[in-house]
Formats: structure tokens, sequence, C-alpha cells
């Protein structure tokens, strides 16, 4: 290890916390790989559960606005999160929301198309392994012979960062891409972030994903759909085109359309483009407009061979959606 | 989406309103619906007062954001009406809606607004009885449904967040 | 930029734009239903809002000059008009407000009357909804923007679609008023149906004499260009620069051709000759009809063999066997259709028709009248005439669904084909004129002689003792074999006047005096996106105040595409269409709405997705920065690749989605409490 | 108490990630202990409606440290839906992949978070408990080496599938990419270095390990033993298969009680719901839940490295072998593995083990010339969807995936039994067990005593992303010790 950080440079105090989310982002920051010993040479890291205890003090005890800026991933999905963002909006100048989870809910907040009670039943009571006669479920107080536990309590919706707190950045990505990420992480260090901007949008880009697929466009109108289990792509042409339902159109770019590059279609990780907001929607209205249907009948015929429309267009923004799931009514089969 | 209240503000400082209405927006042509929903008019037809009608050059031009963002902002049904296929006073622009409008709906389904709420029909200039006649239907459609009032349902759920959230409830 | 917020899209100036808005009572048609104070009162509570009124008629003179004088003397920079359809009056205010100094398109119009009062009863419910809308247009007024109009420069050409009378008569009146006329005819020859006539009521003129003087003065008008065989097949461009692409025929005929009536005989084949309606036979190589124009015959290329006989019979010099057909691009500022009719061909076994040779149309009728025609104008070779005659109108026209058998397009003829009653009266005079022993019947649902001096038709054929049998248009006429051999057929009908008797009236020759359908243009009708009838025939965007033009801009209708018309219609409506062609093409330029599309082009992502949507082919890719652009020359406003973006990289002038948006958010917000009710 | 507990406290709040209660009884001896785990998200749940075919793409996101191992057991039970058997090309692929990805994450594991107890010592300063401090004490040279191997690492998944973390190239019916020949080259050199360094790492162990006093008694000390039953894929010839196999189950004297085909999971494995927790506690049924306790009589069992070398009879790859023996002959006596080990800091050995079986098993299948066949690296499903189960072994534990799907391929059920889940039971066990051993009246409690409860779970590499969310390793960890009344007597934190 080199000898101490450069003199002139102050160092920053840098937090990275999880929410309800998988680890990745976490990881994703661990790929920067030998950049890690750069940044813990500029920076003191206050705040990394996941790969260092050292220095892990009590958060709480900090002065607020402590930490210089904080990485938060995940979705909020039940109080605790909820508390923790709120403590770490408060201990931190600037916070960032860092992955598709804490952005737009990501995966997990397609469990918000359906109600808590069928989700804990799915769980706890009804599946081939379960061995729970009583109909035991999870509560949040638990009397023990030694007194209560508590457990933090289950929101019936997954909410973003920004949904309970004030979000000054967000570096979109399921994950974000490492290179991305060092980026970002190197415009902190060295004071070259853009403008705080309400969850402005960094360590991405402003083009679709469309714009870095190499795969080529003819510019076909779309005749059928294909899943991609059920036909090998031709190789160097746009998967959309072909009809394997792709959202690079509607999806922000910066990963370098690496699913494109494994010949499967974007699912739109980095969230929607441009000024969009329900990027399933916007899918929808640009898909739309390039089907191959000149009679309702066709139409119909096409659409119908979309499955799972939600789960496609919303797989990792539902939570940042208009309407955010939250099973009003019906039976809601695709 | 703390501004997408209006009915909490509705029930507390509007009383009358508190007797509950639908509120369905209409998105129509020019050319062709707008124009059949004026022949409605012209021939003194009556219909349901519950429908707003907002005014694009083209079926086309409806994006589909404006179905969900109206729905989100409070809207208990939607309608969505077009120059009749091959009618299209541009050509195609209808096409577009043909096959964006069905997509829409098997989301919304998916998404848990009952189909009722989201009605997608072609109105041609001539067709004022049937505009009328649609404008009755989903209004009866919608009022059976009931009030959908999103922005409730999500404050209840904790959108916006902040405290108050209503947690899952224990069995 | 859909927002669920009402944070609008585009950033709105610092202060709110000052609104006025005018609540027109419209004579009591909108305050009769709606509490048009309480809309203007609710309304002056919106932001920015200045001045909110109701006045009794907004549109007339005194309260456009109450707009002007408003909006001077308030300094208003929106004006919100809250009154009848845009459709009529939204035009209007535009210019009022733009004699006001102020862009016309700082202008919104809200249809409080067709939408609001004349359709919801309930007074509270009606106010309740105009208010919603008036407060939505207020909300939507401050995120207009000025916007001019296009000016696309017109190029002082017309092209003219179709060779017969309707199509010469445009033509001949456009290259008047000193345009470049470029008018097509697929027939290699000119004068459409109006030839095959013989005279005409009501004037009794010869029809080929006056069309030969139309022709005449037609070509002889330098700046008119004829193209005989000429097809269009394919159209790009907007009005302005319509670019048609034409694929001409070969005659097969040159001038160097010396003598025409040898190179006729000399053809051995034969074939039906539409020209008197398969009454007649003629060659390969052939006039239409004696005179007609251009004077050179031409080649039937479905029937000539090119076996060269024709060629060998002039010399070899005149007749090209081996030609191709051509194509070209023709620019032209405006079109205008003139592409006629067709008579209603009877369906086998329709009335007999087929089946018994005796049953003639009146088309063929008329062919055999015709001294010039196939049989030199005698009805029977033994020229003892044709004895008993029956004429049954409304063949093809006016019929009635369950009863008569529709057509291709599943419809039946439910329209009066408005010419064949006078027509078939003018026919049957002229029978009784030659042949006054004729005996005639005549099987009529109406007489429908509606034209100026038409009626007389009716009243000499009454004198001359044409009888008029009325029957059910339930119970058509029936033509059998006459069974007791008195003649070849026997007509029977119930006869309505009678109550319902039925009558039998042995004949000699049937009469079906035909309807009209247009001419199959179905390929030009997709090409120019015409709009079209219920029965088939072309619309016009209005038909009283627009009769001649189609919502195409720059299209215009001559003639008989647009509905059954007599010559004397037909002219005018060709002098008219060449004048409103004219009129439009005499400003220079043709003015459009702004709302075209644009592309931000720091918002578009380049995902292309837009490329393909547009059918104008306003849209392409700038490859260099990887951007998508619209061309407003070629943007038409519909909007469609707006929604099509899935980046809202699109934005339509005039609904932006912040405009679109902010209607929707205040259309949706909690309604004002009401005004304490006055004692 | 409860009233106190209601009020807000952030820093429980905080550290709850993973929390330890400890209950005092009157003689100020621990009386119980309780290891909770307070997140869930239910993809069982929101997985329904989804097209079968893009579970592995989904799952990847239950666990973002081992998205590999989810991407390949909903590629197997994806391909069951179908009934569909991989062509030869694909099979080495997806193993191939999944041999690279075991010796990456097993790195992590060994070097970010278990070695900093061992190389620098469990009492040591916390900020030098860590990978920087690893690298500072053990030189560049093998701190370049570990960067150089996840780096590799996830070349390797980026040549597999277009990215280097969160692959998604394992579709139903084999990968949606086949292996270039220049491809294959590379992946040789890589998997060639990772057999080299996974020997150094053996060597390394060896060297600050065993060669340590200090840390073969606590290893073989009773605080970090449970005689449990431990599971783990094997194939015909019982040795450790991380990719396909029957799941062997043996008992704590290594008798095998059952070998079971995946599909059979639920006939053998129950799990248990606790009110006090949102992780699930899995258990042999045919053994029963008998609680909190260990032996022959409770269902409880491990799937960890350790186990999977219980259950085996051997490894099929020759260095691996070697080492699979050393590791018995020094832990039990008895070099053929007939007896299990059941020390609990054992089984960061064991990992090691099966990170040079892995890298081993890699070279093997990167040098098969038919994983280059330019078609064979896919094929179409031809039959109609019904269920289907895949399992693969986890790093961290047997790894369950079980779809119910309607004709279109629509998933109708989902079940799921994630690998750290194996071992919840059995990390509660240890958990406690530590306690009881650190804590006693009157010894007051440090960082260092703290820090030796945690190392008792750490060595199962607990991942609560595949459990729940949490990260692997140095979970936050609170500990509260509460007297006879349950009144909180200490709290302690790390």
């Amino acid at each position: 290890m080199t000898g101490p950080a450069p003199a002139e440079r102050e160092r920053h105090r840098i937090g990275m916390y999880w929410a309800a989310g998988c680890g990745g982002c976490d990881m994703s920051l661990l790929e920067i790989g030998p950049h890690l010993l750069e940044l813990v040479d500029a920076a003191d890291v206050v705040l990394w559960p996941c790969v260092a205890d050292f220095k892990y003090r009590d958060v709480a005890g900090y002065p607020d606005g402590h930490i210089d800026v904080c990485f938060v991933n995940g979705a909020v999905r039940n109080s605790e999160e909820e508390e923790v963002a709120r403590l770490l909006r408060k201990k931190s100048r600037t916070l960032v929301a860092y992955g598709a989870c804490a952005i737009e809910g990501g995966v997990p907040a397609l469990a918000s198309l359906g109600a808590v009670e069928p989700l804990f039943d799915a769980v706890y009571r009804d599946n081939p392994s379960i061995d729970n006669p009583a109909g035991t479920l999870p509560r949040t107080s638990t009397e023990t012979p030694h007194g209560p536990l508590h457990l933090p309590s289950f929101y019936r919706q997954v909410l973003r960062l920004r949904d309970v707190v004030e979000v000054d950045y967000q570096i979109p990505g399921c994950p974000p891409q490492a290179p991305q990420v060092w980026s970002v992480v190197q415009a902190v260090l060295n004071g070259g972030v853009p403008a705080k901007g309400d969850g402005r949008k960094v360590g991405c880009d402003d083009k679709s994903v469309c714009d870095t697929c190499a795969r080529e466009k003819r510019h076909v109108r779309i005749s059928g759909f294909k899943r991609p289990h059920e036909a090998v792509p031709e190789p160097g042409w746009c998967l959309l085109e072909q009809g394997f339902l792709c959202m690079g159109p509607a999806t922000r770019g910066g990963c370098g359309a690496l699913c494109l590059k494994a010949s499967l279609p974007c699912r739109g990780c980095y969230g929607p483009s441009g000024t969009a907001e329900d990027q399933g929607m916007a899918m929808i209205g640009a898909l739309g407009s390039i089907l191959d249907a000149t009679t309702e009948e066709r139409a119909r015929e096409l659409v119908a061979q979309v499955v799972d429309p939600v789960g496609t267009f919303y797989r990792f923004s539902l939570a940042s959606s208009h309407l955010k799931g939250g099973r009003a009514e019906g039976r809601g089969a695709p | 989406m703390a501004e997408a209240m209006p009915h909490a503000a509705l029930t507390k400082d509007a009383p009358v309103a508190a007797a509950w209405e639908p509120r369905i927006v209409a998105f129509l042509c020019y050319w062709c619906s707008y124009t059949g929903a004026d022949a409605a008019g012209t021939a003194r037809l009556k219909y349901p007062p519950n429908v707003d009608v907002i005014r694009v050059m083209c079926s086309g031009r409806i994006d589909p954001e404006l179905v969900t963002a109206a729905l989100a902002k409070g809207a208990d049904g939607v309608m969505v009406c077009g120059c009749h296929i091959g009618d299209c006073h541009y050509i195609a622009g209808n096409h577009k809606t043909m096959a964006r409008m069905p997509l829409v709906a098997r989301a919304l389904a998916q998404l848990g607004i009952a189909p009722g709420r989201f009605v997608h029909e072609w109105v041609s200039a001539a067709e004022g009885d049937k505009f009328a006649a649609l404008v009755d239907r989903v209004t009866r459609q919608v009022r059976r449904l009931g009030p959908l009032d999103w922005p409730r349902r999500m404050r209840e759920r904790g959108v916006p967040g902040g405290r108050g959230l209503s947690p899952w409830s224990e069995p | 930029m859909v927002h669920p917020g009402p944070a609008p899209a585009d950033p709105l100036p610092p202060h709110p734009p000052r609104i006025g808005v005018f609540v027109c009572r419209c004579g009591g048609n909108i305050s009769d239903v709606v509490d048009v104070e309480r809309v203007a009162a609710e309304a002056a509570r919106m932001p920015g809002v200045v001045l909110a009124a109701a006045y009794p008629f907004v549109c007339s003179d005194p309260g456009q000059a109450l707009i002007e004088e408003k909006i001077r003397g308030l300094a208003l920079e929106r004006v919100v008009v809250a009154a009848c359809s845009p459709t009529l009056h939204q035009t209007t205010f535009r210019r009022t407000i733009d004699r006001a100094g102020l862009n016309q398109y700082l202008f919104e119009h809200v249809n409080v009357r067709e939408q609001v009062s004349w359709v919801v009863e309930d007074e509270e419910a009606a106010t309740r909804k105009a208010s919603r809308l008036v407060r939505a247009a207020a909300a939507r007024a401050a995120h207009l923007v000025p916007l001019d109009k296009r000016r696309i420069p017109i190029q002082p050409s017309a092209l003219v679609i179709g060779g017969g009378v309707a199509g010469l008569v445009a033509a001949r009146d456009l290259a008047r008023r000193g345009m470049k006329v470029t008018l097509v005819e697929n027939r290699p020859f000119l004068g459409g149906r109006m030839a095959q006539l013989h005279t005409l009521f009501p004037t009794g003129d010869n029809a080929r004499d006056l069309l030969a003087a139309l022709i005449q003065e037609t070509v002889r008008e330098p700046r008119v260009r004829i193209l005989t065989g000429a097809h269009v097949i394919g159209t790009e461009g907007v009005v302005g620069d319509f670019r048609t692409r034409l694929r001409l025929e070969p005659r097969g005929v040159d001038e160097h051709l010396t003598y025409p009536g040898n190179a006729i005989a000399a053809c051995p084949e034969e074939t039906i000759n539409e020209f008197d309606f398969a009454l007649s036979r003629r060659k390969a190589i052939y006039h239409a009809y004696p005179g007609c124009y251009p004077p050179m015959p031409a080649i039937d290329w479905r029937s000539c063999t090119r076996c060269g006989k024709c060629l060998a019979a002039v010399g070899g010099k005149g007749i090209d066997l081996k030609s191709e057909p051509r194509e070209i691009e023709l620019h032209t500022g405006v079109i205008v259709l003139a592409t006629g009719y067709d008579p209603y061909e009877p369906l086998y076994g329709e009335y007999g028709y087929g089946i018994f040779p005796q049953v003639l149309t009146l088309q063929q009728l008329i062919r055999l009248l015709d001294p010039e025609g196939p049989s030199g104008g005698h009805l029977a070779g033994n020229g003892k005439g044709p004895g008993r005659v029956a004429f049954i109108h409304c063949v093809g026209a006016r019929q009635v669904d369950g009863v008569n058998v529709p057509g291709p397009d599943g419809k039946v003829k439910e329209y009066c084909a408005r010419t064949c009653c006078t027509g078939a009266l003018h026919a049957a005079l002229e029978l009784k004129a030659r042949y006054p022993e004729a005996r005639i019947t005549s099987f009529y649902q109406d007489i429908r002689t509606y034209g100026r001096f038409h009626e007389e038709y009716y009243e000499r054929a009454a004198e001359k003792g044409v009888l008029f049998v009325k029957y059910d248009p339930k119970h058509p006429p029936r033509v059998e074999r006459d069974s007791r051999d008195q003649s070849p057929l026997v007509v029977r009908a119930k006869d309505m006047l009678t109550g319902g008797l039925e009558l039998e009236a042995p004949a000699d020759l049937v009469v079906l005096a035909t309807g009209v359908v247009p001419h199959d243009i179905s390929e030009l009708i997709s090409m120019y996106r015409c709009a079209v009838g219920y029965d088939s025939f072309l619309l016009e965007v209005h038909p009283k105040l627009r009769p001649v033009e189609l919502a195409v801009s720059g299209v215009f209708l001559a003639g008989c595409c647009q509905g059954p018309m007599d010559i004397t219609e037909a002219c005018a409506a060709a002098s008219a269409a060449a004048s409103k062609a004219a009129a439009m093409i005499a400003q220079g330029r043709v003015e459009m709405d702004p709302f075209v599309s644009r592309v931000d082009e720091s918002l578009c992502t380049g995902c292309q997705t837009c490329l393909t949507v547009c059918p104008y082919e306003a849209v392409t890719r700038d490859q260099a920065r990887r951007v998508s652009r619209v061309s407003e020359a070629l943007c038409t406003g519909c909007g469609t690749c707006v929604a099509s973006c899935p980046s809202n990289a699109i934005q339509q002038f005039g609904f932006t989605d912040a405009q679109v948006i902010s209607e929707v958010d205040t259309l949706l917000a909690p309604e004002p409490a009401p005004e304490p009710v006055p004692a | 108490m409860t009233g106190r507990r209601i009020t807000i406290d952030p820093v429980t709040r905080l550290e709850g990630h993973g929390r330890i209660d400890i209950f005092l009884d009157e003689q100020g001896e621990v009386g119980d202990c309780f290891f909770q785990v307070p997140e869930l998200r239910g993809f069982e749940k929101f997985c329904e409606g989804r097209p079968v075919e893009e579970m592995p793409r989904i799952t990847t996101r239950i666990c973002g440290v081992c998205p590999e191992a989810h991407m390949m057991a909903a590629a197997k039970a994806a391909d069951a839906v179908y009934g569909i058997t991989l062509p030869t090309t694909a099979r080495l692929l997806r193993e191939l992949q999944y041999q690279i990805f075991y010796v990456t994450d097993h790195t992590t594991h060994f070097y970010a978070l278990a070695a900093p107890d061992f190389v620098m010592g469990p009492r040591s300063e916390p900020a030098q408990r860590n990978l920087i401090g690893i690298i500072r004490k053990l030189g560049l040279e093998i701190g370049g080496q570990v960067i150089q191997c996840r780096q590799w690492g996830h070349e390797a998944a980026e040549i597999f599938g277009g990215r280097p973390v969160r692959p998604i190239n394992a579709i139903p019916g084999g990968m949606s990419k086949g292996l270039s020949a220049d491809e294959r080259k590379r992946l040789d050199e890589i998997v060639r270095f990772m057999v080299d360094f996974a020997q150094a790492s053996l060597r390394l162990f060896r060297k600050v390990v065993l060669e340590s006093g200090e840390y073969r008694d606590l290893i073989l000390s009773g605080p970090y033993t449970h005689a449990t039953y431990s599971m783990g894929l094997v194939d015909e010839q019982n040795h450790v298969n991380f990719y396909d196999g029957r799941v062997r189950v043996v008992d704590p004297e290594g008798k095998e009680l059952v070998k079971f085909a995946p599909a059979e999971y639920a006939k053998h494995v129950a799990e248990r719901v606790e009110p006090w927790t949102y992780l699930k506690f899995p258990y042999l049924k045919a053994v029963g839940w008998k609680g909190f306790v260990d032996g022959k009589d409770s269902g409880v069992y491990r799937a960890t490295p350790g186990a999977r070398l219980n259950v085996s009879d051997g490894m099929s790859t020759p260095l691996a072998q070697e080492a699979y023996e050393e590791y018995f002959e020094t832990l039990t006596g008895d070099r053929t593995g007939r007896t299990p080990v059941h020390h609990t800091l054992a089984i960061h050995w064991a990992r090691l083990v099966e990170m040079l079986h892995a890298a081993e098993r890699a070279q093997e299948l990167v040098r098969n010339p038919e994983i280059t066949h330019p078609e064979h690296y896919r094929v179409l499903p031809t039959e109609t969807p019904h269920e289907g189960v895949g399992t693969v072994e986890a790093p961290r534990g047997t790894l369950t995936h079980h779809y119910v799907t309607d004709e279109k391929g629509i998933l109708k059920k989902v079940n799921l039994i994630v690998g750290t889940t194996n071992n919840h039971a059995a990390i509660c066990l240890s958990i406690k067990k530590a306690a009881q051993s650190v804590l006693h009246a009157g010894v007051e409690p440090d960082e260092g005593l703290l820090n030796m409860i945690e190392m008792a779970f750490r060595a199962y590499d607990p991942c609560y992303g595949c459990a729940t969310h949490a990260l692997p390793g140095e979970m936050p960890l609170e500990v509260r010790i509460r007297d006879a009344r349950g009144a909180v007597v200490r709290t302690l934190r790390r």
C-alpha cells in the first residue's frame, strides 16, 4: 500500500448502505477493483458494512452532515429501511441513490403488483416444502419467555429512496457498471460532480441503450413476437426488429448494451430514458408505433403475443411508474 | 406525487363534491371523434356530464403516458377515441393507436385497474349518436366500479412516503 | 414530458401571463343551461386570469371588437374564449386577436356549446363541466407560446386528373387564370362519358359538338398540356409541391400516320367496343368515336397481336408496335380530381338484364338512338320501331336494403342518381319523336326531374302518352318472358296509385334507367388519403362552406367523382374547383397551422423508433449527430411521432406534454366551492 | 418494556440488519439467544405471472453475491419445465461458467471476509481486520493475485454472457451464445492461473493457520463444533459436484441418511416458520424438528463447503483429492473422509479445497473440444411447459428452484430454498454456543469476544442477499445482553 494520501486533498468521508437490495450494488462498487485502493487512499470509508468493519462507528453518533457522500442502494421495503434512509439523509451532505432498486424500486418492486397477505401466504404458508400447520407468520413483535422480540413492519408498497427522503443524485443500473461508478466516485473525490439536482442521474448516458447497441437497425416493422428461448436471433440485427421484446429504446444507456452482447434483449435496468417517467407506457408508445399491422385483427394478434406486459415493461421501474402497481381491483391477469 | 392529491382537498374544501361523481378524461382526435362529439351536440343528443374532452390533432398523438398520468392524478376512467381504421386524416396515425391501446389495456389490467375504466373506441365525424351512447355506457360502468382515487390509494400505501405509512397489518 | 405532478415541462414565465377569459352566452344557446357568470367567476380565480366575463355574442362584430379592446386595454397576453365548437369560430377569434397585435396562437378555444350546453340537461352539472373545461383552458393557455403559421411556397401549376367534361372545364379555367395545367386521362381519348351521349337535356344540343368545342378551347390554351393513356401511379409531397408519378401508355401511333383508315381496315383483331357499351365491336387500332381527340387512332395493346398488318397498310410509317410504357414525374402546386363516374352495370338477371336481349340500359338505348352510333340511330333493323317499350327507373339507385342485391362493397345503392329520371324521359320523348307509334310505359318510384327546365320533360312525356306506373321499391317490377307471346317480354309491377293493383305491360324493349357509381379510383383514394362518403363518392370538407375541397390541403373536386351530377352541375363544380385552386395558387404560398413536431436533440436518445412511424417521411436521422430530425415542410402535424418517442424528446407545437398535462391536472383538480347563492 | 422498545432508536434500527438477542439467566450465564433476520422481498410471490424463461434473469436479483448460482438453478428448473435435455456443449458451457464463478466467489469470501480473522488475528484492531489489512500484511503480491483472480473471474463471466457481473446468458435449452476458439483460449489461461492461485491459497492457509497452534485449537475447540447432518450434491461416484447430481445427506457419524433426486426435495426437506424472524428454518423431514439443537435426533443440517466434503467420498480431480485427504487426515485422522468434520471454523479450509477442485474441474471442461461447437450451445424447447425443479450447490449451500407454469410457460407457482437458508438453524446454534462459551458471569465482554461470536456465523459465509438481502461477512451486528428479567444490561456493537 502506498503512503498517506496527498496532503493537499482533504480526505472525503464516504458511506455505502443497502436497503431492500440484493448486494449486487455493493459488489459492483467492489468491481472498481484496483481503484478500491485509490478510494480508501483518498477517502475515509465511514460506512460500508459489506466489506469493511474498520471505522464502523455509531452513525447515529455522527454529527449531522458528517458523511460527505453516502450511497444508498436497495428499495425501501419496511419501516426499518425507512428509518435508516432518514438517518443517513440527516448525516450526509450528499445522498446518492445507487442502483435500480433505490431509484425505481427494481425487481423487488414487482411485489407491489399484489397485496401483502398473498405474498406472506406464498412464502410462509403455501408452498411444497413448508411445514407450518399453525399458519405462523412473522410478526413485528413476539413474546418470548425472556421478553419481546421485534421485527420491522413490512410495507404494502415498495418505495423508492426518493419517496421517503430527498435524493441529490442517482446512479442507475442493476447493477451500475463499475467504470461508470468509478467515474462518479472520482468526480466526487475531485469535486467534479455536476450541480446537485433533485435526483439528477449520473454515471450513465443521456442516450438510449439502442444508441450504444452494436446491432443494426433495418427499420422494418415487427411482424411477430418471439420469446428468447423460442428462436435463435440473427446476429448483428436489432433484436426488437426481429421480434424479441427489447426495452432498449425506452431505456437509458450506460450499461454498454451488455445484454445485447449476450444476444439477449434489454430488460430496462437503467430505467426510463430522456424525460420519460413511466418507462412501461413510454415503451408501449414506441412498440405500438412499429408493429406491422394495418388491421385491428392483426394488431390484436400481435399484441396478444406479448406475454406479461407489466413484468416486461416495468421489470425494474414499477415503483417510479405513474401507477406504481398497487393492485386496485380486478385479477390483473396479463 | 404530493401534488396529485386533489381529492383530499376536494372532500376537505368542497363539501358539495363529497357526493362522488365519476371523473372521466377523454382524449379525442380532432378530425373524426371530436367532430363526432360536436355532431352529438348539433343533434342535441343528451349524455352524462362526467366525461371531459381533451382535443388532440390525431389519436396517434395520445401518448400512453397520458393515460396513466390521468389515472394517477385521480381520473376514475379514461377514454381514447380516434378515426376508424382507414379514415385517418393523417393516413395511419390511428394504426399506432390501434396497436398501442390494447397494450395499454392489458398493462392496466395487470396493474389492477378494472378493464371498464379504460375504453378505446373509434368514433367518426358522423357518429354523434355513437359518441353519446359511448359516453353514457362508460359513465355508467365507471359509476358501477366506484371511485378509483389513485392518489388516496397511494397515500394509504405510503407514496409519497414519509411517516404515517400504513404498514402491513398482521393477522 | 408527461408529469404526474403539475410541474410544467416547459418552465413558465416568471409571472404567469395575463389571461383574458371570454364566456359566450350565444344568445341563450349556452347561457340557458350554463351559469356563465359562475363559470367566469370560477375562471377568474385561476392564476394569471385578469379578466373573466360573460358576453352575449362573442363571435359578433361587437364581440370581437370587445376582445380587441380588452387585449389592448388590459395588456392581455393570452385569450380564452368559451363558446361554440372550435371548428366554427377558432379561426375567427385567431384573426381577432391577431388584429389586436397578439400572436394568434396565444388563443385557447373552449367548446361549451356542442359539448356542454347542448348535451347536458342538468344545469348544475353543465355549469360545473363548463367551468372545468374553461379552467383547464386557462391553465393550458399559460403554457402557450407564440407560433407562426407555416408558409409553403406553392408552384403556379395544377394537375387535373380526368379528361371528361369536368376535367376539361377545370383545366381550361385554370389555364385562363395563368396556371400551368397538365390534364391526364388514362384512356387514349378525351371526352369521357359525355362523348357517349347524343343530345343533351335540357337544351337538346348535340353532346359531341359541345364537347369538341370545349376540347378545342382547352387544348388551344398554351399552358395546357394533355397526356392521354396516363395513369397516376404514385404521389409524394404536399400542397405547394405535389410530386406525381405517371405511367404513360404508348399510343403506338404518331402524327406521321397518313391514312389511319387503311391501318384500321387492315387490322385483323376485333374486340368489344366499350364506347358502345358492348353493342358493337372495334379493331385493336381504333378511334373511340368520330371526331374524337386526339384525332389520331390509338392501339389497344390488350387486343393488339403486333402482327404488323396495320404498319404494312400504311407503308410502315406512323405506327410503332414496339413502344413501351414510360414513367414521368410531375411537380404541381395543386391537384384537381375529375375522375367521373361509371353507369351502374346491372347484375346478370337484374330485370332480365343479360338474359333477354330486349333488355337494355338507358346508356345502350342512347347509343342506339345516336345516328353515329352502332346502329346508325335505328332501333330495329326493319325500321318498324320498337313497338312497346317499358322504362324501369331507379335501377342501381335508391335501392332498398334487403330487397336489392348489395354490391361488391356489401352496400346497396341507396342514393338517388339524379340524372336518370330526366335522362330516361329525354330518351322516351326522342323515341316518341322518331317512332310515334311506340307505346311507352314508365315504371318509377318517384319522378325526380328536379333541375331547371327538367320538369317539362315529364309534362311533355305525359302529353305524348307515356304511361306512368309508380311501383313500390319494396316490390320492384319483374321482367319475364310473355307466356301469351303478345310480345317477347312482359313487365309486372304493383301500381301504388291504384292501391297496389298488379299491372303488367307487354314489352318489345325494356330500358333500365340505371344510376351512376363513382369511377373506380381506389388507388388515388389511398394515394391522396381522400375522405369517402357512405355512397363511395369522394367527400368534400363541408358540403356548403367548402364544397369542392378535400380535407387534404391542395386537392380539389370537380364533377361526378363527388356524386351524381348532370353536365351543367359538373361544369359549375369544375369551374368552382378551378377558381378555388387558382385562388390558393394566387397567394403564392399555402399557410398551414404551425402544429408541427420538433425533436429536442438534447433529449433524443437515438433509438430510431420514430423513423418508421411517419407516413410522410418527415422524420429522418442525422447520422453524424445520432439524433432524429423532423422536416417542418413535410410534417402534417399529427403528433404520432411524439407518442412514439420513448424518451419524450419529440414535442408537437400547440400540443406539448406540458400543455396537455396542464389540462389533465386542472380537469382533475378539486372543483371550487360554489359561490354563496345570492338571496 | 414493550413501551421502551417502541420509541425508535435509530441505532437499533440502523444496525438491525442482523440482530442477536442474548438473554442471561439468573446465574448470569447465557440463557437463550436469538438471531433475527429482519428482511423479506417475496420473490416466490411476485415471480408468479412472469414467463419462466425470464427467471434466470429475474432470480439473479435475489442475490448479487452469487447470481450465477441462481441463474443456473433457474435455468435448470426452466429446462425441466420444458422437459429439455441439454446438448453436451451447452452443459459443458454451463458447468464451466459455474466452476469459474466458484473460484471467484470463494476467493472473495476467504480473502475479503474470513482471512482477516486468521491473518490479522481475531482480536486485532478492527481497523486492520479487512482485505486492505491483509494486503498490507501479506504484501501486494498476494493482494494483487486476489484482485486479479476476481477480475479474471469477471472477465470470464463477460466472455460467457457479455456481463462481468450479474450474468444472464443461461436460458431454457442452454446458453444464449456459444464459445469461440479465441474465447476458449483466453479462458484456458484464466483457468490455469486459477489452479495455481487455489494451490497458493491452500499453502497460505497451512502457513498462517495450521502452523499456528492458536488457530488449530480454535478450529478444534468445542464452541465452534456442532455434530449435525450434512447435505450436498454428489455425482455417481459420490464425488463433490457443484452443478449437478443427486442430493446426499449423511448423519453426524457420516452414515448416509438419504440420497435423492433434486425433484424430490420436498419429500425430504421441510421449512419451519418462526414468528420472530423473516427467514425460514429448513430441516430434514425424516428426522424431524427438535428445536435449535444439534445431534443425530435433530433435523438441523448444514449445507456448507464442509458439509459437501462430509457427504462426498472424495473429489473427482487429483489435486483437490490430495487436499481433501489432507483435510480429513488433519481434522479426523481418517483420510478417507468417512468421518465427518463438524468444526465450524474448518469450513474455511473446506472452502479452499473446493476452490482448488473448481479450478481443476474448470480446466478439464475448458479443454473439452466439444465446448466450442458452433450450434450445440442451445436447443429450442418443443414440449409443453409444466413443472420443474433445478438444484445446484451454491457456495453457501444447496440451492433449489421449483417452478410450476401454465401451458404458455407463465409461472403459476414458485418455491425457493436458497443456500444460506439451509444453514439458518445451524447458524443460530453456532452463535448460541459461541456466546455461551465466551460470555460468563463476571466476564466483561469486549469487541474481541464479540468478534469471536461473530466468527461463528461468518464461517458459514452467511449470504442474506440470498436469504433476504444482507451481505456476507461483516454483518453490522448488535448484541444485546439482558438479565433474567429481560432488561438490557449491556449492548455491544461492532
